[in-house]
């Protein structure tokens, strides 16, 4: 069954949306114009230029309403996000009845990206929110680098501490830093064959599930992220591999 | 209350008082004298008469227009005698006058058997108000703490009154304390009020008993979900007046726009027609425990807030006596005021900030209505968000009591559903971040805000005196107010204003009368 | 030559647009990503829902930031509305000598719409925002009839006096009620054969120039309009119609 | 300056200002006896030294890096020496080592006669930088009643200076009286300044001093284009303090980012190196009539606002002392804070308030610096917005002298043109609308605002006796600050820091210090 959706302003399926943006033309009865057809061009009918306002002698910014057009069909929209996790003590639980040992998880935000706060939020004793970071899961091993960690010396360090897992944090995003940062980790595991070993994890507030994936990581976590929500994710994925790998190879796991 | 803030003098303000009981009372006699088509429609409603005709004329229009100069003697015996005369339950008899049946021309029997059904019918409708005053006040008291204070106001206006509930549902998850049902346009005009669920409102929705009843209903569900108590808000305005309170009081409606002059100035309504009504509409009011919020703010939609400050002032004295007049106390004169300063004006924020404070001082029971800025809003969303913060921001400082919500899109359309959400993110953001500010700071001896307020309230003084010479009524012809003249004898509903006859009666008026402490019990 | 434009964020053609809306959908990830998806469908790029929240179990509202691909030729936009118009003064003199007679108007708000601050910001004498009304013109014999003035009644009015010109105002626009009302005017006016004898213009704050024009109107005039701007366009155009009568018919106007 | 409002103890203040000048001393005395390699790059440059070599080394690193221990007699006297030996025009010395002269070899010639010339080269660069003293005072004078009160400072950030200058001509049209060209991620941690004009930098622009001479012209420009003059800010922070100090003074840079302990806590650089540097840079800077910046709003990013509110007052003092003994007067002290109370905190509007009002009493002639919300924006813009509008709020009325504008992107980019331009409105309708507000009201008398700042007050000074008893670096060791730990010997740029030989030589810091009444001229 089909379950088309629209924006809804006062009344379903209006298509009412807000936008605002700036065109680089001169404020000018012929400016406001180009802002309405501009908007028709997204798809929107019945466009309202209600505020226009010039911001430099070449450029003029613009408030428009409309109705868009357009449907979405909102059964067909597949989430990959992890929507439930356990909490602290499940987790905790979970690694004593399925790994029966500490699970070591090594984290940093790497290359130039000094932004602290968000790692520490999930790493750090005092956690987030009155959620504990992982230092204080009695299960788990967390070694937390810090900001402006390289890629190498992150991998360094998790082969010293036979991780189980890397987490990444990326904040900065201007000028898509973080992808080429993202992407040059992979290759780098890749290289030394330790990828299938590792969980790998991204964060940030510009980080999406999606693109984590889409750049090798096993998940990425994205604002709002609760250290619980990537313990979880760590601790399910290392049992569903090890069951894997028990079905394939015949492999011990968690040895 | 916290203590004075602006210094004001209280000789002055007790001059102000003294100057409206002078303007109020010619007022008060002529309106004692007079009935109206609507008192009469009002007090039948509250024995019993309801329904409609095949062609949707209400019950109660149908009685009064058969009465025509019968009027005069009150429309309730002629209701009560058909009732003993028919032997019908009330039920019967307004199906029978629905379809036909004029009980006009019944004789009267006798006047101690109407008295005596009449104070069995008036005993029910005060018993069924009561339960409703009684269940409010059960549920404020145990809600208390989840309210907002200022309590926050919040629109729908959809036309369509299962909408209308959605919305309001929706609004009241969002942290509204109370929700206002805005009425169609041009349903003030009406000198009937429609019967039954309506769907096809224009800029808002038909007042009608049954769609008062389904959005009470709606309320009372969430509210008990979520642990509140939900206020119902609507329109006692307009030429139906006393009817809504009516009906307001029957179906527990908590609050209503009422206002002693609005329908005059704003909507040309007669002005005897308004001055009679208003005061039957708040006697009902005051007994159903109906908190009333009057209009000043609608003078500064043409006036400016800065020059005409005091006319929403002197306008405040005025509603405030006729209020008193009619029996409601202090605490539910819900006075109204409004952020309407040019935002371009230097200064502009203490201005507003010791207007505000001046109601607060001046009326220091009322739960003052303050109402956002409209007038100067404009496509520029951002800056009315900004607009909006200062309002609440003053709002809560000079601690109003009922907040509207502002709109960030009050100048392109009635509120989307994300517009309410902001609204409320907004007030509520600005009151716990700012609680204690209001018992934490002082104004400046003589400072911009102390002189502000004495300035205003001398100009109020000054106004007041020229109303009370040349008196009410002329006052109104002759442009004193929002800067319209509105003609005496001119106007929409002057047709509908009787004389009393000596034996004039009206058992409801008389009931209320003596409920409300303005006469002894006989 | 084309001169292609896209909204502008802090690079030339970033397309950067901000939008707002609400869709009908419990809050979720899952939401999220529609909203994401129909940013898409709208034609973004580069798609961030920065922010949600629940509106009620059955609505969510989102901010999206994106970067549109669709761009705009301005050297094609074309605007009817006079950028331009005479000051107060200079209207006057073009009455002196081009109509040499006084020019009468009669305006009114219509229909059931109560708004009288817009028509009198046009006509009262004190005008509006330092810009006389059109009741201070010389030159101008101006009647505003106020507001909730039905169409007829204006009909009857403009006749009475020998208008000139009618201005219309419509503030309300809920249900399209505006056009309705507006459509009506110039109904009644070619039933009475008076369409072509007027100039009929129209004004309010959702009025533009094009819908006025479509409607059958002379001119629309939107938001912060001043009397000057709708008083050159009234006597211009009584002149050039003059001018084109002249040629056609020979026929005298102004007299 | 507004009299007090908060009431607070001034044998308290005096206190705070006694342990900082205790907490300094022995910091001073560390900072006598050293000198580092970007100190002596620096004097070189106001001398003269410029340019790069093929592989874009600066002369200035050239000739420090060629000197090697010999860098604790001073730099100055080689590269003079070398002028006077080669009888080369400074242009041509600098083009002859950038091709690969190596100064350092040649023999030392008679010191009285490359003092003579030092003076001469030390004349040249006063006399420049007095000229462009004068030429700023001129023009601010001039144009003072168009300037905001706050000013008001936004950034462009594009990396790109060509880029930087339309968005900074497009805000200083829109009204904001301070343009800061945001630096490159991890400049600081160059320890050489990059040469020429550059269109490549990574979420700020290289901070270069053609850069810097290509956005002073053209904020001169769109400044006398409206008349009014446009301010420019960089950053003298980072390895190469002292060098961003001297290009600062040639080009006529306004203010600089400049903190006396912020590269140490934020970026991980030696505090040996950076006592050293900030000192000379200040000296600098105080002669150039730069107004510093400090960074105390970074504490805030990492610690909470309202129970570390006392690390920002104490650091606030601590800048003050180090910025006297650079003999920076009190006027160019732009002391840093910021509003970053977490919105849900009750009463978070008192508190920060209080904390503003406090850091205008503590510095009354200071002009504060106060940095917007950052740490609780999120992606939800229009609350954002409300936070911006308190946050002006604030500024306005507790007089701050620099508001740097919050954009209601802040969680989501770097801020586009109308970002800016929002922030700017929002801040010019606060300001205007609540002028006077300040001057009209008071602070109860041991209200919750009086008793904040008295607790922070008391906080502070608990936290100078705890510095004072551990010693400064001790202090940095220990995580006193900003919740990290800085050992002493670790971080980058320790191996720049050389004692100084007896005969140590530095004509330019010898100017300075007689100039800015360090030291009685001889
Ligand atoms: C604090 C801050 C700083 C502080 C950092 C202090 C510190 N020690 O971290 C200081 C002042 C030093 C700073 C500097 C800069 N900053 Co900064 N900063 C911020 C700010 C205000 C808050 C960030 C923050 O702490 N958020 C709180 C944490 C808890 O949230 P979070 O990081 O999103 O983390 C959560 C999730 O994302 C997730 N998560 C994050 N990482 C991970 C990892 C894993 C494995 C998992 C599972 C989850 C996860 O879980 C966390 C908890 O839910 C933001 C603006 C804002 N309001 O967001 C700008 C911001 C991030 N900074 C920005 C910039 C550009 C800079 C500079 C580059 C500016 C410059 N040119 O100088 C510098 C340089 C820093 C550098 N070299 O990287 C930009 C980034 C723009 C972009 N998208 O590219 C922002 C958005 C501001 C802006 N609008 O310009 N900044
Ligand atoms: C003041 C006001 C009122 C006052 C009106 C007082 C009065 N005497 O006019 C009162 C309180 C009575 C009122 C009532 C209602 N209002 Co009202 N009101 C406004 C408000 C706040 C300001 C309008 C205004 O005065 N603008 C200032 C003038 C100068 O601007 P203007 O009208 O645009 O006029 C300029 C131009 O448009 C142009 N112009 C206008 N007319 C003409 C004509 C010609 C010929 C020319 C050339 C130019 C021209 O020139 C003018 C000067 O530049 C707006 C919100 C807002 N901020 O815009 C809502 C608003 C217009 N109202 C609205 C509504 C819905 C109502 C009600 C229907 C609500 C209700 N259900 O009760 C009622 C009923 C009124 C009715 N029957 O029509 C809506 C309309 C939504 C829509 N687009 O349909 C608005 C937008 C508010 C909202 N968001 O809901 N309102
Ligand atoms: C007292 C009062 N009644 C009624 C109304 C609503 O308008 P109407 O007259 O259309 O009911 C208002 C609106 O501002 C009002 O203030
Ligand atoms: C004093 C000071 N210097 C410099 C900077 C800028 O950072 P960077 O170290 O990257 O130059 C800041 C930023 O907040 C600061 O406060």
């Amino acid at each position: 069954m089909n379950n088309m959706i629209r924006p809804y302003g006062d009344t379903l399926n209006d298509g009412a949306v807000q936008l605002s943006f700036t065109l680089p033309v001169p404020h000018s009865a012929k400016a406001d114009e180009a802002a309405r057809q501009y908007a028709h061009k997204l798809g929107f009918a019945e466009v309202e230029v209600v505020h226009s306002n010039p911001l430099s002698a070449d450029f003029s910014f613009f408030v428009v309403y409309g109705k868009s057009q357009h449907q979405l069909d909102y059964d067909k929209i597949e989430v990959e996000a992890v929507e439930k996790s356990m909490d602290f003590y499940e987790v905790n639980n979970y690694i004593k009845e399925h790994i029966k040992r500490k699970v070591v998880v090594v984290g940093a935000c790497t290359g130039t990206d000094a932004h602290t706060v968000g790692i520490d939020a999930i790493m750090n004793m005092k956690g987030f929110d009155q959620h504990y970071g992982l230092e204080r899961y009695p299960m788990m091993e967390a070694h937390n680098l810090g900001a402006q960690v390289a890629n190498e010396e992150l991998i360094r360090k998790a082969i010293e501490l036979n991780a189980d897992a890397i987490l990444v944090s990326q904040v900065v995003t201007q000028k898509e830093v973080h992808i080429q940062n993202m992407t040059d980790l992979v290759e780098l595991l890749e290289a030394e064959g330790l990828r299938s070993k590792l969980i790998v994890c991204a964060g940030g507030p510009r980080i999406s599930n999606k693109l984590a994936l889409e750049l090798g990581y096993d998940a990425g976590f994205g604002r709002g992220t609760f250290p619980e929500n990537v313990a979880s994710f760590i601790v399910e994925k290392m049992v569903e591999r090890k069951s894997q790998l028990l079905l394939t190879t015949n492999q011990q796991l968690f040895t | 209350m916290t203590q004075s803030k602006l210094n004001l003098d209280t000789q002055k303000i007790d001059l102000a008082r003294e100057l409206s009981k002078l303007i109020t009372r010619p007022v008060n006699n002529y309106i004692a004298q007079h009935t109206t088509v609507a008192i009469e429609r009002a007090t039948l409603r509250m024995l019993g008469a309801d329904g409609v005709t095949a062609d949707e004329v209400p019950v109660p229009n149908v009685i009064v227009n058969a009465l025509g100069d019968k009027l005069q003697y009150g429309a309730s015996k002629y209701y009560i005698n058909a009732l003993l005369r028919k032997n019908m339950s009330i039920e019967q008899l307004n199906e029978a006058i629905a379809d036909g049946l004029d009980i006009t021309t019944l004789t009267l029997t006798d006047m101690a058997l109407i008295e005596n059904k009449a104070t069995e019918l008036v005993t029910d409708f005060a018993h069924r108000v009561k339960e409703n005053v009684n269940y409010r006040n059960d549920r404020i008291t145990a809600c208390k703490e989840k309210e907002n204070a200022p309590l926050l106001y919040l629109i729908v206006a959809t036309g369509n009154i299962y909408e209308d509930v959605k919305q309001a549902q929706a609004a009241a998850r969002q942290g509204a304390d109370i929700i206002a049902v805005i009425r169609t346009t041009g349903q003030s005009l009406l000198d009937f009020v429609p019967y039954g669920p309506t769907t096809e409102g224009f800029g808002g929705t038909y007042a009608t008993q049954e769609n008062f009843k389904i959005m009470r209903k709606a309320l009372d569900e969430v509210g008990n979900d979520i642990g509140k108590y939900i206020r119902l808000v609507n329109y006692c305005s307009g030429l139906c007046m006393p009817e809504i309170a009516a009906m307001g009081a029957i179906e527990r409606l908590d609050m209503m726009l009422n206002d002693s002059m609005y329908g005059v100035l704003f909507r040309d309504i007669n002005m005897y027609r308004t001055f009679v009504d208003q005061k039957f509409s708040r006697m009902i009011n005051a007994f159903a425990g109906i908190v009333i919020n009057s209009g000043e703010d609608n003078y500064l939609t043409t006036s400016d807030a800065y020059e005409k400050a005091y006319t929403v002032t002197a306008s405040q004295f005025i509603n405030e006596q006729f209020a008193y007049d009619s029996g409601l106390p202090a605490k539910l004169m819900g006075l109204g005021h409004a952020f309407e300063m040019n935002p371009e004006l230097e200064n502009g924020f203490l201005y507003e900030m010791a207007q505000a404070q001046m109601a607060r001082e001046l009326f220091p029971e009322a739960p003052l209505k303050y109402m956002p800025p409209t007038k100067y809003m404009t496509g520029d969303i951002f800056k009315g968000y900004i607009m909006n913060v200062l309002f609440n921001f003053i709002a809560k400082t000079t601690n109003q009591g009922i907040l509207l919500l502002g709109m960030l899109t009050e100048a392109i359309h009635t509120p989307f559903m994300q517009d309410r959400f902001l609204a409320v993110e907004n007030a509520r953001y600005i009151i716990n971040n700012t609680r204690d500010f209001a018992s934490d700071i002082e104004f400046k001896k003589d400072g911009i805000m102390q002189k502000r307020a004495q300035q205003v309230l001398n100009e109020t003084i000054a106004f007041l005196e020229q109303i009370n010479e040349k008196g009410l009524f002329d006052s109104i012809e002759d442009k004193l107010f929002a800067e319209v003249s509105r003609p005496k004898h001119g106007g929409k509903g002057f047709e509908g204003v009787k004389e009393k006859a000596p034996d004039y009666y009206n058992p409801v008026y008389d009931y209320l009368e003596v409920e409300l402490g303005l006469k002894n019990k006989i």
